[in-house]
């Protein structure tokens, strides 16, 4: 397995392929399928229709009906029953429709997935990945529009993933699929049709490290899934005020790599967090708590915390806007750890 | 089949109109197909996003039949396929397309309709669940409620084939058994769940086989046929109203416009003019009325009309009124 | 009743013993209930806490007679209700005990028993939920998972009366009769659920009504009658194995000590000690092989005694084990 | 509705009725249920069993089975049926045998009962208490053993609710049903059996209000429910090292006391965050957030936090004890940020 670190992505950014975020999920899922017999995908709609988003669209087509099977509407069935197929023998990658369904199998993830090779004197593993749709498109509502990985920051045993690019997208997933550990990937809906490079060949992104994805000395922008993007257009916006933006890019909060965080904090001095999740008691807040138990005296400024209001998200798409982070409120949370405010 | 599923068979075989009101259950279906054709519309003309609506059209008797049975204080819980149970159960035209154009002539004074949330508590109409079965137990809890405090409101819990397999179903159907509480379960079963057929879901063909695992009457309507709504619907209220506990009526009903607007539907099989037709609730009614001598032509004609009127005046009000501002997101969350 | 109901209920009226393996069954029966007398003498020694065990006197023949009926690499999904399950699959009995006294001995290697969780993939023991439950999708999964990889292993997943009426069941019975997946359901209806009966708790009297809602056939037996519990299952094995899908079997049994050690069951009547043996599996079980003359008192004795000496050794062998170490807690989480 | 200080608590003290932990939910239960005919008790085995921990005992005896109701195993009928209830018109007072089975009923807490009456444009009320037996008891295992209040600071909506103390848990608990939002009430099921003083006549404590439970000077430890003897422990001892501890009981997670816990890092400049719930993305990261955001200044050393290990609670009760946090781990964090370390 090859780490990827930003260097050589940048260094091969030029001569690879383009795929949107979907292609690379479902490039992943292929090579992944192809490689191994004991891989097979469940979910709803998933089958011939390719999913809601269309992730996988084609793979029915490829793999049949007994590989890339469709389910009835049961989340405790797709997960729990995942949980049944991992720890005898077979590696599920399953789909949730929307993340936010994520709370109807709660104990299938939480305990079940999480917990069962603990509990179980780790007599079993549990090679399962669940697929997780999230994030506000403008009107999904409160039910189909949460970016959930919060909730199981604190859940041991399980591993959660959130890409930002096509190409982490891939490499991550296919790190997930040949885990042996239960890994919640989290999809924002809002990528799916972006595009990027994808390196050629094998390409594995091991989980639990993060990406620099841009380089800066005054301020730590800690930012994943969507909203890596918004920081990185602030960081550029940010140029003409003379503001320096480091860009940090988690790519997941289980295992938090703590490490890379509170180095870029360490140099810049200043750090600023940034999610789709409502701020309040968000997922932020562990990102915080490391910093002020590791890296306070390099601190220059009190941290800010971006992250949607403290609110369910209205499912009317005007009154979404207001809700969720926008790249004004980046700006401004930079400016404000710069003493700008 | 239990006894009870027997005996309503068996009433709902005889032909003729039971005591439907037909004219009325007419005019509510034509209400609410008018007022789904003004929605899309406003798809057409860009006021509302397209992709959240789960078009109703074809299910119209299950929503007219059933709320034409009950009184205004009883309760619905509604699913996310049309906007029929609401425009049945009387929440006013202009406060449902206000939630759609997402302004403050909307129920939700603002929050819009999302997937759907509208809401009407002096009509009954307590509010839906976007995770798909999270409606069972708060159906069963309504009717519980209304135990508790002495009413005889019932309430009517409406849902489609896919979600039947929800596992709160499990749970509030036994307890609202158990309990015999005042609630209707009515399964709208078109077939399809998105993209994945009841065969493919479902583990038997006849979901009211489930009904007697919780020991209540199980009782499959063709959901095209209004009055075979009203009068299944009507028994199962009766039941209920005088404490003998719940009813599950499954009807059969047909998705006309596919899952979601701009659905292709490439994972089944076209269906011909006739097809849809036979399958039309309102087609259906119309002949029923013609051959009953009901109304005319002319009359039906009349009636279209002035509910496009009237649809066509909400219409224009919900649209007047203005998008709340920022604010409004920090209202209704706590007291 | 489904027409498999019908026909196993009347296999089993027929008089005698099918071809249940008798001898074996009251072995495995005393063995389960003299691995229990000797751990409440663990509790009384205070070597082992009481509160967390719930014991399954009066159980052993479901356990028993289901678990002889299946292969070493079939699986299992047990319930809290004593360890009956895990001894008749053949989990070592030093193991289980190590578990109880949380030390390496253990099946899993020191993390103790609690409310319970033991394993042996060795022998398809996969484990338990505490989240009662939770087991109805994991045995479907484990299920499904047989089917895929080709294998014609079946999965038994027990249950208690309670833990029926929670939703997993519905979406994992529902999935695996469509999908025909080699599973088999037994619930173990003692008639409580801590204090609740299950008439407060189920809206129907006989739980195998529950089962022609997915399509699969629904057997009621006396779990207290070992060659019911044998016959009942072999049938349900035979058909699943042959991809015929789940059965649904109901055995009624008696909760001879309380839902926990120490309940006072101030909440229901007392049984005479008559009632208590006639209800009393293995007291049953006796009476018939003495009847079919298999065994004589004297070689029933023996077999006890023998039974008791093979307790004791591994007893004794698993109190010698040392608990684990501090590091053990960070073992087994993270590959 | 009187606020009940600290001061105010110390005085009355020798004057009022000492009742167990248990005891004082129980009068509170009872003296509601009498007041307010809309309030009923739902759950498993709360009736003439009095529920699995006694909390609930002979109130079925006194109420009749009406107004206290024994329900079959269906969590999520019991939450969502109590959501049902409290919509039209009831103020249902429900108990999940344990709180771990929040997870089993996590859609119905997070997005029915939290978010029906937002969702719903405000039409709707939602007085709605869940009662949540929570903690390790040495040997439950990691499903009948969580202090899983940290799940719900990021739901807004709801109320999260921790008391303490018996006084605490009667008045808050009377609040909370009072209260016409839903409230997720944790009890610590070791707290149970502890005795305290109870105010006579009505006492009812206000929702989001902490309570200093000792004031000191040099450092300040936020902790709640049975954390908060440990960290009263650990100041005793501390004394004889000449440290002044402040303990600040925050009383619940949502909405979160923050301006008692900054105004006490402003006094002492020393933080120590602990809790039940592993520390790896547990609920004190807000708390540590908020004091990076509001109070970084002020800190003259990094804050620590102390929680269980990154891992799910052992069903062993020898091994539980390595996982939880006991007196000494507070101490030595105590001495940490005294730089005693
Ligand atoms: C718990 C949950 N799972 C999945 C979905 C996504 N979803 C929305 S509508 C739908 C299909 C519902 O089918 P059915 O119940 O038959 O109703 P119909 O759309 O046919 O009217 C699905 C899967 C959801 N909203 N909630
Ligand atoms: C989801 C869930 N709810 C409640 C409990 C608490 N609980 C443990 S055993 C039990 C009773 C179970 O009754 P039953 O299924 O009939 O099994 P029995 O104890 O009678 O063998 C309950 C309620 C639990 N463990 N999980
Ligand atoms: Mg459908
Ligand atoms: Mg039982």
């Amino acid at each position: 397995m090859t780490e990827v670190t930003y260097e050589a992505r940048q260094a091969e950014g030029a001569s690879t392929r383009q795929l949107s975020f979907a292609e690379a999920i479902r490039e992943a899922l292929a090579e992944e399928l192809e490689r191994d017999e004991a891989v097979f995908l469940m979910g709803e709609d998933i089958g011939a229709f390719g999913g809601v988003f269309g992730v996988t669209s084609g793979l029915h087509a490829r793999f049949g009906s007994r590989r890339v099977v469709d389910t009835p509407i049961s989340e405790t069935f797709i997960v729990g029953g995942a949980v049944g197929a991992a720890i005898t023998g077979l590696r599920p990658v399953v789909e949730l429709q929307f993340a936010d369904f994520a709370a109807v199998a709660m104990d299938e993830l939480a305990l079940k997935a999480a917990a069962w090779r603990y509990m179980h004197g780790g007599l079993f593993d549990v090679p399962l990945v669940v697929r997780m749709p999230e994030g506000a498109i403008g009107g999904a509502g409160p039910e189909q529009s949460q970016c959930p990985e919060g909730l199981f920051s604190n859940v041991p045993g399980l591993h959660v993933v959130v890409p930002s690019t096509p190409a982490d997208a891939k490499g991550l997933l296919k790190s997930a699929i040949r885990s042996d550990d239960p890994v919640l990937f989290f999809e924002h809906k809002v990528l799916y049709k972006q595009r990027g490079p994808i390196p050629d060949g094998e390409h594995l992104v091991p989980i639990g490290v993060a990406d620099v994805k841009r380089q800066g000395d005054d301020v730590t922008i800690v930012a994943w899934a969507r909203m890596v993007q918004l920081a990185l257009d602030a960081a550029e916006r940010l140029v003409a005020d003379g503001v320096s933006v480091e860009v940090v890019d988690p790519r997941g909060l289980r295992p938090l790599d703590q490490d890379t965080i509170i180095s870029s904090v360490k140099k810049t001095g200043r750090a600023v967090i940034v999610h789709e999740a409502s701020r309040v008691g968000g997922p932020g807040a562990e990102v915080a708590a490391v910093l002020a138990e590791h890296a306070l005296p390099w601190l220059a400024a009190p941290i800010v915390r971006v992250g949607a209001e403290d609110v369910p998200l209205p499912q009317s798409a005007h009154l979404e806007q207001f809700v969720i982070p926008n790249v004004d409120d980046v700006i401004a949370a930079v400016r404000r750890v710069m003493g700008h405010a | 089949m239990t006894e009870a599923n027997v005996a309503l068979d068996k009433q709902l075989a005889e032909p003729g109109v039971s005591g439907a009101p037909l004219r009325q259950l007419f005019e509510t279906m034509v209400r609410i197909a008018t007022w789904e054709q003004r929605l899309l519309q406003f798809m057409s003309e860009g006021h509302v996003a397209a992709g959240f609506y789960h078009p109703g059209r074809g299910h119209e008797a299950i929503a007219a039949g059933a709320c034409e049975t009950l009184r205004r204080d009883d309760y619905i819980m509604y699913d996310h396929r049309g906007c029929g149970h609401v425009i049945a159960k009387g929440v006013p035209l202009t406060a449902i397309f206000g939630d759609f154009l997402e302004n403050v002539a909307g129920s939700t004074r603002g929050m819009g309709a999302g997937i759907v949330h509208i809401a009407d508590p002096s009509v009954g109409v307590l509010g839906q669940s976007g995770t798909l079965g999270a409606s069972f137990p708060i159906a069963a809890g309504a009717a519980f409620s209304s135990v508790y405090r002495g009413t005889d409101q019932v309430c009517v819990c409406f849902f489609g084939d896919g979600t039947a397999n929800r596992g709160p179903f499990h749970e509030a159907a036994n307890a609202a058994s158990l309990w015999k509480l005042p609630v209707i379960w009515i399964c709208e079963n078109n077939g399809w769940a998105i993209s994945t057929s009841v065969e493919q879901s479902t583990s038997v063909a006849d979901l009211t086989l489930r009904a007697a695992g919780y020991g209540m009457p199980g009782v499959r309507i063709d959901g095209t046929d209004v009055v075979a709504v009203y009068d299944a619907v009507s028994e199962a209220v009766t039941r209920a109203r005088r404490g003998d506990g719940p009813t599950l009526i499954e009807a059969t009903v047909d998705r006309f416009r596919g899952h979601f607007m701009g659905d292709s539907e490439s994972y089944r099989d076209k269906r011909s003019d006739a097809e849809f037709s036979d399958r039309d609730p309102i087609v259906r009614a119309e002949r029923l009325i013609e051959e009953l001598a009901l109304m005319t032509q002319e009359d039906m004609q009349r009636l279209r009309s002035s509910i496009r009127q009237e649809v066509e005046a909400a219409a224009v009000e919900a649209l007047a009124a203005p998008k709340p501002s920022r604010e409004r997101i920090f209202e209704g969350l706590y007291k």
